[in-house]
């Protein structure tokens, strides 16, 4: 099978950000898609932490350090850009004002449920942040992630095995194999990436897909 | 006369006690009071609840508090920061309780404390762990968890700008948890980079008006 | 029976606040209050539309038209003062951030129930503005009325008939006879305005006062 | 490219439709945007339900709307105003609906819409007619009163200065509704006195970010 490597994932789905959207990317692969949407389109990107218009890495030295992204990393913030506080930044969310976002998976179900805050080590502290807050909220929720785990085991399921983070969110799903939307009849799959058959992918999930039309 | 400044980061917490519940403003490295919590660790006072996004970094801010055992327990969103050593080690050990909540219902919890609100249903966490144990309910067709306020003892916040009556302004992305604390919190200490003339800050950039701060201290650069 | 006029109330309610106070003016004579509180005291007033730090009227033609109080009528803003949004404005209020709210009123009960916003009069369009955040948010409630209707009738009752602004909210009631205070065992006179004999203003009350300590 | 700045007023209000709710900001005579509300007059869409603190005073405003006999009802806290003859007129006359709300209740029942909260409890009104037909509820030994989200097809707001984004900033107490109502309608259409440059507005100035914002439209001087 043919593997998107996760920048080609990234510009794979950065195709899908419309002009004029307001974006919020995870922590993780999801930040990359900044890097990939196509020029001329103008694309606001929310910070959890309170920015919208979330600009590019600083230059050396010339870093604020209050200026932060949600992973904890020097950004600028572009002209038209504003500042609130966390309250204001999450009623965004939760009231449905971001129009779409992308975050990382664990895991994702045939219903859309979405696992990506907590495995099943008990041992290993867990973190939310503002996962759930996001996958409730936004629009449209994006998942970008491999289509199986290190090991290869499928990461679609019938059900999640993992703790959720919110039931029947996911709107889409973008992995190294295959672009598939979460539909009322089922997973329907939009896109096979070159080089795999509808079988091959069909193989490395754990629940059944809608091959795509014809 | 209203004068609420206070000479030093040590004698803004004095009344802190042990078992206090403590906000602590900031996320990430951004906005954090770090003075205060420094004054804080030294003050000494043990059995703390720490109410804070995230739980300290490497030997910094409230990762010293861990380290010198003073805390009991964490609230907060995201503890498991890189390099969130001495939280990982306590966790382990068994040595400390986490109640973690979603970022969105943590800073919407400490505003419900601050304005006075008895809860508020959110969809946030819906159908997951974290509904366990709570009231939920459909609300036009969707599911709804009831959260209640949540407040402390004291509120550490960090600003740009401060005045004598606690008027706060911050600076860019440093504004995070700090307003929502300081309306929640029984007593709220700021910590600000530059004590400024009553008149110098623009009425329209006060993000937090001074009703919601009890003590305003200059940094000292103790750090 | 000795009345204070309507400058003389407010005169009287002023003393009793303290330096330092956030304080909340109702519409009417509780906006009195402000033309009399003792020189070298800091006051800070609260508007419900958005200011801590209300000043006096401005001069003839500086008027800011944005820059009004609850009565609508143009105010200015003191050094120190700052603007914010109704939803935080009354989060102040409700969140016990205020230490004293005088209101007008209507009615009190012996209950500290409090009738201020509404009468029984149907057609009359009710209005109720921000009175019921007032009473139920503010450290302390104090209410600046008259101690009879113009008809004589007493104000100070047993139960309020009119519709309540909230229950057992009033901590002090300041009339042209008396200063009277709700505690738990009832309503305790503190003060007879000069010339005043308990038994009158006890004439004048709707309902069992609690003589002054002799 | 993101500009949201319209032509002009009328052409920022053709889709209201008879019967659509609309909130409109301002607190008496500050921060009301009288040359949306001219436009909507002259619309002539009927109907209307009107969601704002005071319902208009002398032929001026919403009274205008009220006299021209669009508005079915109204929604607010202060509908009594000295001047609000129009108001009064149809109130007597029966051919007005009023739905009276607390003004702390409404501005959070709107913040509430804004925020995808599903209700919250408020001490407001507890024990008072406000509380009739409502879920009551005694929490931590206090009790509140369940109110639920306010939201509406459009939000007609004013500000001081905006800019094709939709960023908004006020001028002193112009602020007061403008903020929630913003956030909580389907469509916000904003009247500003001065449309900027992106850019000119300060970050840490802006009250209304751009994005709950979809329509941004200079004055006319119309009025």
């Amino acid at each position: 099978m043919q593997r998107l490597t996760p920048e080609q994932m990234a510009e794979r789905l950065a195709q899908d950000i419309p002009d004029g959207s307001y974006v919020n990317l995870g922590i993780g692969m999801p930040v990359m898609v900044a890097n990939f949407v196509p020029e001329g389109r103008d694309v606001i990107y929310h910070s959890e932490n309170g920015i919208l218009g979330v600009g590019p890495t600083p230059a050396p030295g010339t870093e604020d350090p209050d200026l932060i992204n949600a992973a904890k990393q020097y950004v600028t913030l572009i002209k038209g850009g504003c500042f609130f506080d966390t309250a204001e930044s999450f009623a965004m969310m939760r009231g449905g004002h971001l129009d779409i976002a992308v975050l990382g998976g664990f895991q994702v179900s045939a219903a859309g449920d979405l696992a990506n805050w907590a495995t099943d080590n008990e041992k290993y502290p867990p973190a939310v942040g503002g996962a759930m807050d996001l996958s409730v909220g936004a629009k449209a929720v994006y998942v970008l992630m491999r289509h199986t785990t290190k090991d290869g085991q499928p990461k679609i399921l019938d059900e999640c095995s993992y703790p959720l983070t919110g039931t029947g969110v996911v709107r889409r799903i973008y992995t190294d194999l295959a672009v598939i939307e979460v539909t009322d009849a089922g997973l329907q799959v939009v896109e096979l990436h070159d080089g795999n058959s509808f079988e091959d992918v069909q193989a490395a999930t754990g629940t059944r897909l809608l091959p795509p039309a014809a | 006369m209203i004068d609420k400044r206070i000479a030093s980061m040590r004698e803004a917490l004095t009344d802190v006690a042990p078992g206090s519940a403590v906000m602590i403003g900031g996320f990430g490295s951004s906005g954090i009071p770090f003075e205060l919590i420094e004054a804080l660790r030294q003050h000494g006072a043990g059995d703390l609840t720490i109410i804070s996004n995230n739980a300290g970094v490497a030997e910094e801010g409230i990762a010293a508090l861990l380290r010198d055992r003073l805390v009991r327990k964490v609230v907060c969103s995201y503890p498991r920061s890189q390099g969130s050593i001495w939280f990982e080690r306590l966790f382990e050990e068994g040595a400390i309780e986490l109640e973690l909540i979603p970022q969105g219902t943590f800073a919407e919890r400490m505003r419900a404390a601050g304005a006075g609100l008895g809860g508020f249903f959110t969809p946030t966490g819906y159908g997951t762990k974290m509904a366990e144990g709570k009231e939920t309910r459909e609300i036009d067709g969707r599911g709804y968890v009831l959260e209640h306020p949540l407040s402390a003892d004291f509120a550490l916040v960090r600003a740009h700008k401060g005045d004598r009556w606690g008027n706060l302004a911050y600076n860019t992305a440093g504004r995070n948890f700090n307003p929502v604390m300081a309306m929640a919190a029984e007593v709220t200490v700021a910590e600000v980079e530059h004590l400024v003339e009553l008149g110098d800050l623009n009425p329209e950039s006060v993000a937090t008006p001074g009703v919601f701060v009890n003590r305003v201290v200059a940094q000292e650069g103790m750090n």
